[in-house]
């Protein structure tokens, strides 16, 4: 993989730190409804710490993604530091060092990273999880890439399938996670963690081009 | 946002800096780490003993540290689960060579982090067992949830199990005993008032002044249903049946706790034992042993929770060894 | 009115039913005269020590009976002194011939209920002494005012007269040695949140979201200013000065107390010592013991309170001596 | 003393017990603001057991009044309790059990119990309690009973007497009790025991006639 490559990805996670950090009273305000409250600042401190990663330290974006990983995994904790942490370090292994980031390989790796946060997780589509937001990024994605389209037309795709993924999670009842205590209490309020991963394909799609 | 903090992104550190003045002589605290050890390391052959979880649930864990009971506490962020690389510092420092025990609350997070934690250790050679606490009936244990949570029984596995170890039982007996006071355990818990976590600086939920909230946990979030109010005779009816509906306590000596989620005063409290004891008594519930304070909590939580073990002799007795946390101490 | 009671009159007579199922071994209650006794009277020449006060401040004053502390705490209503009669009947029971001291906090009501138990107990032959504490700072001793109010130096008395009288020492002697204590000792406590009491079931004040009040009591009553509530370094400043200004505590060994004033959760009163602890070394003073959590509350008021005691080694030795009430436990 | 003034005495108590019963918010109100929040309660709690006495067992008015302060020094607590209890006692005690319930009787008998509470209180008039209320009362009664005045047409005086003293203690700084630890912010609030005595004298304007 080019260097170009690590610096897209740098630039999506940076990105991603931005918008986390511009959510994050969001964030933590819908894990309050449901949850225990603390998404919000949870990610906020994963990603401060991954936004602070030194780029000249890496290689290619596969050492990049791992570090991040590494870094969500200690410094977040809960649920969604070894789930996003998972998330990342899955998508470093996938990322052959010299892949050309396009469309297929980015929804290879992405593919690879939510598979791991579903084994990690124990948890599917439907369970009002990030993962509601995740797959249909994934096969929105896989779905253009078999078409050809180019990333920075599939992107905003895939983005718009997240979004909806988010949305759809409002009318589930949570089967995994703290919101799953709450049984059909849960319904009507969006799951935190598919927010946050809505607004990881978004700032991919901003920056991925 | 009502606290006595200094910013709420340092409040695990800041506080951890006073546990560290508090407890010189009987507790030893790593602050880059936010791991609390025993003063004393594990003698040559014991068992360590280590748990952990999000914070904001004092004196669990980090005052249940000491003689008797857990050789370190790993505290996470406010009610936000450690991280494996701190659990895996902390087992890989109390390992005697006997193996290291993980005493954790079942939470998606915990289970997670303790896990990874785990492998961490287990692949520098340490020899590590879990006990996964599930006590709270207010979950259905179900295919389709997160299982039950992991609530007040966890002082009492970390009490029991801790007293264990210093006999030098060994590892696979301790979980044995674990897994033993799991199966045996029950709790159930309300809340009248929320708590404010110092990250959200907002209560944790809306309650009218004359709802309460059943089936809470320990993290402010919300219960399974929002009732009226009533006395303490119709809470204490609350908090007992749900626990004597999922396991038959009756015919062996029960261990009892009733517990303030944080911000219940104490005269509250021993009301509500005076409205829970007879309860139990008139259920056919022998009590041989019971606690009535704040032994894990929820922040600033107004509410209780019941925890009952069904016990035996050996359990009683490893009850009754002495302890000596800043938590729990008897006997010494 | 948040409150897990079952009615507003009734509060400390059903509390009490509590106490006496949680502390059967330990405790007996007079649930009559709201009396609560150790379960054993007072060996032969012992003399006796009677506390008490008004409700609400647990575990102060009931949770402090047992070895090595009172032989009796009469329990008034909440934030109410207890009655003469009921007083009175605390001191002629736990009278073995040795006398009855009373420790007493200075509030114009306890002290005129005290002072008319002793003269009822003394018609009857009871030889009864006083110590009156008066330890907080906030209030000015003048002519001009009740004095200074009686706060958490009361435990410290409690705790080292109690262990004094377990040796055999004679009412005088203890006396004498209690007004050692209430000479050398002093408090100051701050409110971020009121409390509220049952028969009110209204907060004892208002205080907006970034106000604290310097100086409050145990009672819910405002403190002597209202300031803009800044972080626990600052807090931490509030609290250390105005004690230390009022005596010197440099050159002795001190027994410190950050004690909880109810609703404030642990992870709070931690951190606060975090600040205090350095502040007082920084100031000089030698903190050679020390309690960090809820001693004597004020209902559900969030807030801290810092008391210092100016000790010596025999202080310290009576301090260390074993204690067994469910309020303090170490050595047995 | 006739079991005319037994009935007159115990109708005012009775009648104080409503009164008392009827305020019991206000007082706590007050109560609440310069002091702990009881006082409404404590007097409640009191000349409920007051009201509660059989007077079937008293010969007279005065074993009558002992019976009342020493039910209030047993059940009140508090600051209130040995006050008013003392109050009673010492009324009790100048009361002869022949005296007839005139002007001047009731004046010496009220007097005897203001000095028993200013003693036991340590308190003079100013120092923003109860006695600001009872020692207008007491100097307006005996101010008329000088001047020949039926009890019937003194007590509305010294009850306005009582009234004016309660009123003034809210430009006073507490000395005594526990709005001394207020100190300067004890200004502008009337002082509850006053408030409490004056309900008293006002009881007694009502059925003393
Ligand atoms: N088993 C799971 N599988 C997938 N995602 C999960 C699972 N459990 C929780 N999550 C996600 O994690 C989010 C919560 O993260 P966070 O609040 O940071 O952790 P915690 O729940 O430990 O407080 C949930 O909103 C949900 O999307
Ligand atoms: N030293 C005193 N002398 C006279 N009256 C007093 C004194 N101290 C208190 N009081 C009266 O008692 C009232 C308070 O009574 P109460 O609230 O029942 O008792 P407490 O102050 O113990 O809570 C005050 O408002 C004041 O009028
Ligand atoms: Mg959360
Ligand atoms: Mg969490
Ligand atoms: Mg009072
Ligand atoms: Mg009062």
């Amino acid at each position: 993989m080019s260097t170009t490559s690590l610096e897209k990805i740098s630039a999506w996670l940076q990105e991603y730190a931005r918008v986390i950090g511009e959510h994050e009273a969001e964030l933590t305000d819908l894990d309050r409804e449901i949850g225990d409250g603390d998404h919000g600042s949870n990610m906020v401190r994963g990603m401060r710490a991954v936004a602070g990663l030194d780029l000249a330290a890496f290689g290619d974006a596969a050492s990049y993604l791992k570090k991040t990983g590494m870094t969500l995994v200690s410094t977040v904790g809960g649920a969604a530091g070894p789930l996003y942490g998972t998330l990342f370090l899955r998508m470093a292994g996938q990322l052959g060092s010299g892949d050309a980031l396009d469309t297929a390989a980015f929804a290879g790796a992405l593919k690879a990273g939510v598979e791991g946060v579903t084994q990690r997780g124990k948890s599917a589509v439907g369970d009002k999880t990030m993962v509601d937001a995740l797959v249909p990024a994934v096969e929105c994605l896989e779905e253009q890439a078999s078409r050809g389209a180019e990333l920075a037309a599939a992107l905003p795709e895939a983005a718009k399938a997240a979004d909806a993924g988010r949305e759809a999670t409002a009318a589930l009842v949570a089967r995994r996670g703290r919101a799953s205590y709450l049984g059909e209490r849960s319904v009507g309020h969006i799951d935190p963690g598919a927010a946050s991963a809505a607004l990881l394909i978004e700032s991919a799609a901003r920056t991925l081009v | 946002m009502k606290e006595l903090i200094n910013d709420a992104e340092h409040v695990i550190f800041d506080s951890l800096k006073g546990v560290a003045a508090a407890h010189p002589d009987t507790q030893r605290v790593d602050l880059d780490n936010r791991i609390v050890y025993r003063a004393q390391p594990p003698r040559p052959g014991k068992v360590g003993l280590v748990s952990g979880g999000g914070s904001g649930h004092e004196p669990l864990h980090s005052g249940y540290v000491g003689a008797g009971m857990l050789d370190a506490a790993c505290c996470g962020e406010v009610f936000t689960s450690p991280v494996p690389d701190q659990i895996s510092a902390a087992t890989n420092a109390v390992n005697t060579g006997a193996g290291v025990l993980h005493i954790v609350k079942n939470y998606t997070g915990d289970v997670m982090n303790f896990d990874m934690a785990a492998e961490l250790s287990a692949a520098e050679g340490v020899e590590v067992a879990t006990v996964l606490v599930n006590d709270d009936v207010a979950v259905q244990d179900s295919l389709y949830t997160a299982g039950r949570r992991g609530v007040g029984l966890t002082v009492f596995v970390e009490k029991i199990v801790g007293a264990a170890a210093e006999q030098g039982r060994e590892l696979g007996a301790l979980k044995e005993l674990g897994d033993r006071i799991v199966a045996n355990g029950r709790s159930f818990g309300i809340a009248i008032t929320p708590c404010t976590t110092p990250a959200a600086g907002k209560p944790s939920f809306e309650l009218a002044e004359d709802e309460m909230e059943l089936g809470i946990g320990i993290h402010g979030e919300p219960g399974r249903e929002r009732v009226k109010l009533g006395p303490a005779s119709d809470v204490a009816h609350q908090l007992v049946e749900p626990v004597l509906a999922d396991l038959d306590f009756t015919g062996a000596p029960v261990i009892a706790m009733l517990n303030g989620m944080g911000a219940t005063p104490l005269i509250e409290l021993y009301l509500l034992y005076g409205e829970v004891a007879p309860l139990l008594a008139s259920n056919g519930v022998d009590v041989a042993r019971h606690l009535v304070g704040n032994y894990i909590t929820a922040l600033d939580m107004g509410g209780a929770s019941l925890t009952l073990l069904r016990a035996d002799d050996e359990l009683l007795d490893l009850w009754d060894a002495p302890v000596n946390t800043p938590g729990l101490r008897w006997g010494c």
